[in-house]
């Protein structure tokens, strides 16, 4: 786990270069509405559609850091014909080769 | 702050000298074997541990463990009357405040059918999401997740 | 070529798809599995902590536990994990697991003040057997005892039961039940002749108003306190009171919330049965077809030692469990002094409020559930307090029927499973059969294949007993599975650390983690943990539900039920038999106790071939035969036709738990109901058939006051429990990081007022001090326990604050059960 | 037309010149007279307007007092604490007349006990906080500005949610204190039907919608007002 920041010391977004995230998202849409939400859902770039049934979509996005799939979440989420947009699965590192050890969540 | 940190280490060294020292790992033990925490230890009380309120967002160790609040919760109230959880969290809010939206799971109710809104089984949110605070864990724990288990490099049989 | 970014895509794939419930087609499959490796195995699972006894689901990879989810297939939880569920797959995993025995030693033999030297399996059992066989020489059969746990599965609690009485011949075996559930059970065998709930959870999704006694169910039962959340949130007829001596988190549901005076729940519960008959409100029909009335012993002393002036003092301390019939009249001429004015006065209950209360249960339109725990188990007068709740569902007739229901909620796991159903109590057989019954212990003796009055009558030391009796040098050889009693008991500064510590005693300790009570002992023997080893718990709705081995435990780490039997071994019946029964049965001579008790012909009846083929099972490949199968069925015998029938133990393995008496494969979710129960003959309506006349007994107690009160030198009510992030004492909990860090020390719950009284505020430093002893700790002025003025409240989870050397061993004199909930202390600056 | 007899004689008195007293003894004492009877009656205006009188009726001090004691009005970081008056009684003199003038209704309420027991005070409280909504809303939240003012705040100091909600809302004016922060300081009532500030119902048309916006249970009805 990063070690503990100062609390006050507020730093901006990670600088955007070090780091890959990735997140898998699961879209609740309206069966109907699929085709234009796929359109709309490939526009973003850097997102792409995995699986789909029966009004509910898997989605991953990709990118250097959390603001921007943030965005895109919200952004799938506004879509005319989409009821939600939820992350279920989140995961960084560092663009360097770094050993499995250090790549897995929570290690103490 | 930082006096707090400091104050929390101290306190908790006397009980992880003797936890490294009985941290066998896998097989060997330690000779002769110290417990970490004896009957007739009458250590000082450690200051009560700062909350972690850098909203900060902590991976999961597997899909379906509840994350942790990175905010503070201080006096929110959550009973019949109201629940500040849901004000930012439930779907209608999330674009206003920039808050996660509450899993797709808390819709579904006990039968597997899913809802319009929140199903009301999953209206205590701190029943399974809990805050942190600075305390560091006298015992670490060797729990690996399901990634790093197979993190072992392909065997590269495709050489494309 | 699928790179590691790859596959961690297709991971994070694929727990969307989870998530979502979809089915990934096959054309995504290869890009989501990276190759066998990633496959996990999902097995189902009972959860290893409270009496609720949810079911998860756990996903294994090379031999270690990676993930757990709720289950969804499970009726008592359906998907639900509370957040202690949700870090089950982290408790294995602290780093200071014991993996191999270790023996205090000097010199290189055992010595009572060596230091810790790891040994082997063979060399711990040699120097236990050398003790045990010391004492029973010198002092016989009475000196020897274990104390086990309503933590233990249904088989090790059955195999210990066996190995203590049928093999030494003692009754000194009690579980920690005894300080969870003792007063429960009793009040069941004496009210309806037969123990644990009529009702089920189902109740849940039928009450119309839900009272909590004592109990936060929001943090000691989540999973169920969201299905009270369901119903209650869901339908707005439906209410919800709250009961207790604080405010804590299950007051943020309450309609009715009322914090009353410590002890005066006894009035309170005159008071509404007074209710119920001064506004004609009996259910006279059922009253007179099901009921009869006794007037129970009043002035029955504390449980305190005997010299003590509360037991010199009281009268009938000798005999607390006697009582003698009475009238309907009678009745209700005895609850006619408990007013509303003076139990409003007595009680500090708003008038209302105890109102609103009594119609709950008079109005006979509103279906109503009790729900209760320690709040009325862990009290001086807990047989009564069980009692008196019965009284009022019986008087309404709200009983024994979807909705209507007396429900008493069990703390630990397998407190109904092992130690009331299997019977590991210092009184107890299987199925509710008593030790002091000679019918019951012949007829155990022939289920056992032993010889005929070879299990002894005296019923043996509890809990609070054998912790005297150690000290006192009476039990010499004691053996503790499953639990952290040193942390547990009560006045553990003047009787249970001085009995671990007395020379003349050799104490062992089987558990998974170096705890405060192994640090005490002399013998540490490494246990195998939950999936560890397969296993079989029982929870509050008299659901038992089965679990495989997942898993392999670390390094020489062994399960508790290879423990016992293996320690079996070493004696032989002549080393422990008296001669006559030995002379009578020549052919039970020079058996070893294994033979005797393990290889008998039941326990040893099924093959290995019967084994599951996917999962492992350490102990049945260790002693050649499927072990746990044999001892449930030899076990299950003695339930089935009494009542008690449990199902064929392969199906325990298929389903999610069925709740006994299980009559043609069909689950009982109400008994004692024609219709629902069938053990209820036609055209009975409702029979108890747990007593002969078919009858439920009301019993008439007066309040009394509890064993200590604050006075001027130690102010305070001191009440002590659990908190939501952790379990008991924090063994396995207080290793999850995310757990510690939740919560990481047990703080002084206090008013600000009282607080700003004493020149304290939050965070400062105190003593927690009583007449018996002092911890210290932080104060905490607005936590999530808010109590009184006059009250505090501190958890006992946390082993560098150990608060039980404050707490009184007073215990209720029937149920043995000590009361933690009530004694005096005061709170000083360090 | 000659006014009654009873009319003229007062009238005589105040108009005509004094007999025996001084013009000094007059313009003098009773320039000295209203002195004191100014500071006579500020004082005992201040008086009422302590938290020791506030919290001298059981009303107060078990119910509204008890819940501000965990909360951070009362204790925090810095020790900066608001009592009753702080919120509750403007604090320039004009508007605290008129709300002192409009206590006598809390007088009636007292001794009448309109709220002297728990359940007669949750029954009313979803109302009498609707008055402190309604008044906060009406004034911009000034008692809460009269501490916390918008300009000084450091919102560097402040959690990453906070900042961007102040910025997006407060700074901006589009919501006032109260908007947002019902509830600070006292346990909420039944809060069906007032939506979270930073919802767009609530910008127009004041706290009170019939939009059913705070509804977020699913297949529930919204209940009676439950006593907390």
């Amino acid at each position: 786990m990063r070690p503990s920041k100062h609390p006050d010391a507020r730093d901006g977004p990670a600088d955007a270069s070090a780091e890959w995230h990735i997140a898998s998202i699961l879209v609740h849409l309206r069966p109907e509405r699929s085709p234009d939400v796929r359109a709309a859902v490939a526009a973003l770039g850097d997102v792409e559609v995995h699986a789909e049934e029966r009004g509910r979509m898997v989605v991953t996005v990709e990118g250097p850091h959390e603001g921007c799939i943030a965005d895109r979440m919200t952004a799938i989420h506004l879509m005319p014909g989409v009821m939600s947009a939820v992350m279920v699965f989140h995961h960084a590192e560092p663009l360097s080769a770094r050993t499995p050890e250090e790549a897995g969540p929570a290690q103490l | 702050m930082r006096r707090h940190l400091m104050l929390a280490l101290a306190a908790a060294l006397p009980c992880l000298v003797p936890a490294l020292l009985a941290a066998q790992g896998t097989g060997q033990v330690r000779e002769p074997f110290r417990p970490p925490i004896q009957f007739t230890d009458e250590d000082p009380a450690p200051p009560i541990p700062a909350d972690v309120t850098d909203d900060r967002r902590v991976a999961r160790n597997y899909p379906e463990q509840p994350p942790v609040i990175p905010h503070n919760i201080r006096d929110y109230q959550i009973s019949l009357n109201n629940n500040q959880c849901l004000t930012c969290h439930s779907r209608q809010f999330t674009g206003a405040t920039q808050a996660p939206m509450i899993s797709i799971t808390h819709y579904v109710d006990r039968d597997g059918q899913t809802l319009g809104a929140v199903s009301p089984r999953r209206y205590f949110c701190t029943q399974c999401h809990v805050p942190q605070t600075m305390a560091q864990p006298i015992v670490p724990n060797t729990f690996k997740d399901m990634d790093s288990l197979v993190s072992r490099p392909s065997d590269g049989g495709d050489r494309r | 070529m699928l790179d590691r970014r790859d596959f961690i895509k297709a991971q994070a794939v694929a727990a969307a798809a989870t998530a979502g419930g979809i089915s990934l087609p096959a054309m995504a499959q290869p890009s989501m599995v990276a190759g066998e490796d990633a496959q996990l195995t999902w097995s189902k699972a009972p959860c290893r902590f409270c009496g609720t006894g949810c079911s998860v689901m756990v996903a294994t990879k090379d031999n270690r536990v990676v993930a757990t989810h709720g289950d969804m297939q499970a009726d008592v939880n359906r998907g639900l994990n509370c957040v202690k569920g949700y870090f089950l797959s982290k408790i294995m995993y602290g780093q200071d697991r014991l993996t191999q025995p270790l023996l205090r030693m000097r010199d290189g033999k055992y010595h009572k003040d060596g230091e810790f030297r790891p040994v082997s399996w063979d060399e711990a059992f040699d120097e236990m057997a050398r003790q045990w066989k010391r004492v029973l020489k010198e002092k016989g059969p009475d000196a020897v005892g274990m104390f086990g746990s309503g933590q233990w599965t249904i088989w090790e609690g059955y195999a210990a039961s066996k190995l203590m009485r049928a093999g030494f011949r003692t009754n000194n075996l009690d579980p920690n039940a005894r300080h969870c559930m003792a007063s429960a059970a009793v009040a069941f065998i004496r009210t309806f002749g037969m123990d644990e709930p009529m009702g089920c959870y189902d109740d849940f999704e039928h009450a119309d108003a839900f009272v909590l006694w004592g109990s936060n169910m929001a943090e000691m039962h989540p999973i169920l306190w969201t299905r009270i959340t369901d119903r209650r949130l869901a339908h707005n007829h439906v209410k919800v009171a709250v009961l207790s001596t604080f405010e804590h988190r299950s007051f943020e549901l309450a309609d009715v919330p009322m914090i009353f005076e410590p002890g005066t729940d006894l009035a309170i519960l005159n008071f509404i049965a007074n209710h119920i008959i001064q506004t004609g409100r009996v259910n006279k029909e059922f009253v007179e077809k099901h009921c009869s009335f006794r007037l129970g012993q009043k002035d029955i002393g504390y449980g305190l030692r005997p010299e003590s002036v509360l037991e010199v003092r009281a009268a009938n301390a000798k005999d607390p469990t006697d009582s003698k019939p009475m009238s309907f009249d009678e009745f209700a001429t005895f609850v006619s002094d408990y007013t509303l004015d003076k139990v409003a006065e007595l009680s500090k209950v708003p008038k209302e409020r105890l109102l609103a209360l009594a119609e709950m249960y008079a109005d006979p339109k509103i279906k109503v559930m009790s729900l209760w725990t320690m709040g009325f188990n862990q009290h001086v007068r807990g047989v009564w307090v069980n009692h008196m709740v019965y009284n009022i569902h019986l008087l309404t007739g709200k009983i024994a029927e979807p909705g209507n229901s007396p429900f008493s909620l069990t703390g630990q796991p397998s407190a109904c499973g092992t130690a009331r159903e299997v019977g590991t109590f210092a009184h107890r057989l299987p199925a509710d059969m008593q030790v002091t019954n000679p019918t019951h212990r012949s007829h155990v003796e022939e289920g056992w294949k032993i010889p005929k009055g070879l299990l002894p009558g005296k019923i043996g030391y509890h809990a609070v007993l054998q912790d005297r009796m150690l000290k006192d040098g009476k039990l010499n050889a004691y053996w503790i599975m499953v639990n952290n009693n040193l942390q547990a008991a009560p006045n553990s500064d003047n009787e249970t650390y001085p009995g671990y510590r007395n020379p003349e005693n050799f104490i062992v300790v089987s558990d998974a983690y170096p705890t405060v009570t192994a640090a005490a002992a002399d013998l540490i023997l490494p246990a195998a943990m939950w999936v560890e080893k397969e296993g079989a718990y029982g929870n509050a709705e008299r659901r038992t539900h089965f679990w495989h081995q997942l898993v392999n435990a670390p390094g020489e780490a062994r399960s508790d039920l290879w423990q016992l039997m293996e320690f079996s071994k070493r004696f032989t019946t002549d080393e422990v038999w008296p001669k006559e029964i030995l002379d009578a049965n020549p052919d039970f001579r020079g058996k070893s106790l294994f033979d005797v008790l393990f290889r008998n012909g039941n326990v040893d009846r099924f093959p290995l071939s019967e084994m599951d083929p996917a999962y492992e099972n350490r102990e049945s490949k260790a002693f050649g035969f499927y072990v746990q199968k044999g001892l449930f069925e030899e076990y299950a015998a003695f339930g089935r036709g009494h009542g008690h029938d449990l199902a064929p133990f392969d199906t325990y393995h298929e389903v999610r738990g069925l709740r006994w008496p299980v009559v043609e494969g069909k689950e009982t979710k109400w008994r004692y109901r024609e219709g629902l129960d069938p053990y209820v003959p036609k055209g009975e309506g409702v029979r108890f058939y747990g007593n002969p006349d078919g009858k439920a007994n009301l019993f008439a107690f007066p309040y009394e006051p509890p064993a200590e009160s604050p006075d001027k030198d130690f102010d305070l009510w001191l009440v002590t429990g659990r908190v939501l992030e952790h379990w008991h004492s924090g063994s396995m909990t207080m290793r999850v990081p995310e757990l510690y860090k939740a919560m990481p020390m047990a703080l002084v719950y206090m008013h600000p007022d009282d607080a700003q009284s004493r020149g304290l505020r939050r965070g400062s430093e105190v003593r927690v001090m009583s007449r018996r002893g002092e911890m210290r700790t932080r104060v905490e002025t607005r936590g999530r326990n808010r109590p009184p003025r006059g009250v505090v409240f501190v958890p006992w989870f946390d082993s560098a604050r150990l608060i039980n050397k404050c707490t009184l061993d007073a215990t209720d004199p029937i149920s043995k059960q000590t009361d933690f909930k009530k004694c005096a202390v005061k709170i000083v600056a360090v | 037309m000659k006014l009654p007899d009873f009319l003229l004689r007062p009238w005589r008195i105040i108009a005509g010149p004094s007999r025996y007293l001084s013009l000094g003894f007059l313009t003098l004492g009773g320039f000295l007279a209203g002195v004191m009877f100014w500071g006579g009656f500020n004082t005992a205006l201040e008086v009422t307007n302590t938290e020791k009188f506030c919290t001298s009726c059981h009303e107060m001090r078990d119910n509204v007092f008890e819940e501000l004691k965990t909360t951070i009005h009362f204790t925090n970081r810095s020790g900066v604490r608001a009592t009753c008056p702080d919120c509750h009684v403007p604090h320039n003199w004009t508007d605290k007349i008129a709300r002192k003038m409009q206590a006598s209704k809390e007088v009636w309420g007292k001794i009448f006990g309109t709220i002297d027991t728990r359940d007669k005070f949750l029954e009313k409280r979803r109302e009498l906080a609707e008055h402190e909504w309604a008044r906060l809303k009406a004034n911009n939240s000034l008692e809460c500005r009269n501490c916390h003012s918008a300009e000084s705040m450091d919102i560097t100091k402040q959690g990453a949610r906070a900042a961007r909600i102040h910025q997006q809302y407060l700074f901006s004016g589009q919501r006032t204190c109260i908007d947002c922060h019902k509830g600070i300081a006292h346990r909420l009532p039944n809060m069906d039907g007032v939506p979270p500030g930073w919802s767009e119902a609530s910008s127009d048309t004041g706290s009170e919608t019939d939009d059913p916006l705070g509804r977020w249970l699913a297949d529930a009805t919204p209940g009676p007002a439950n006593p907390h």
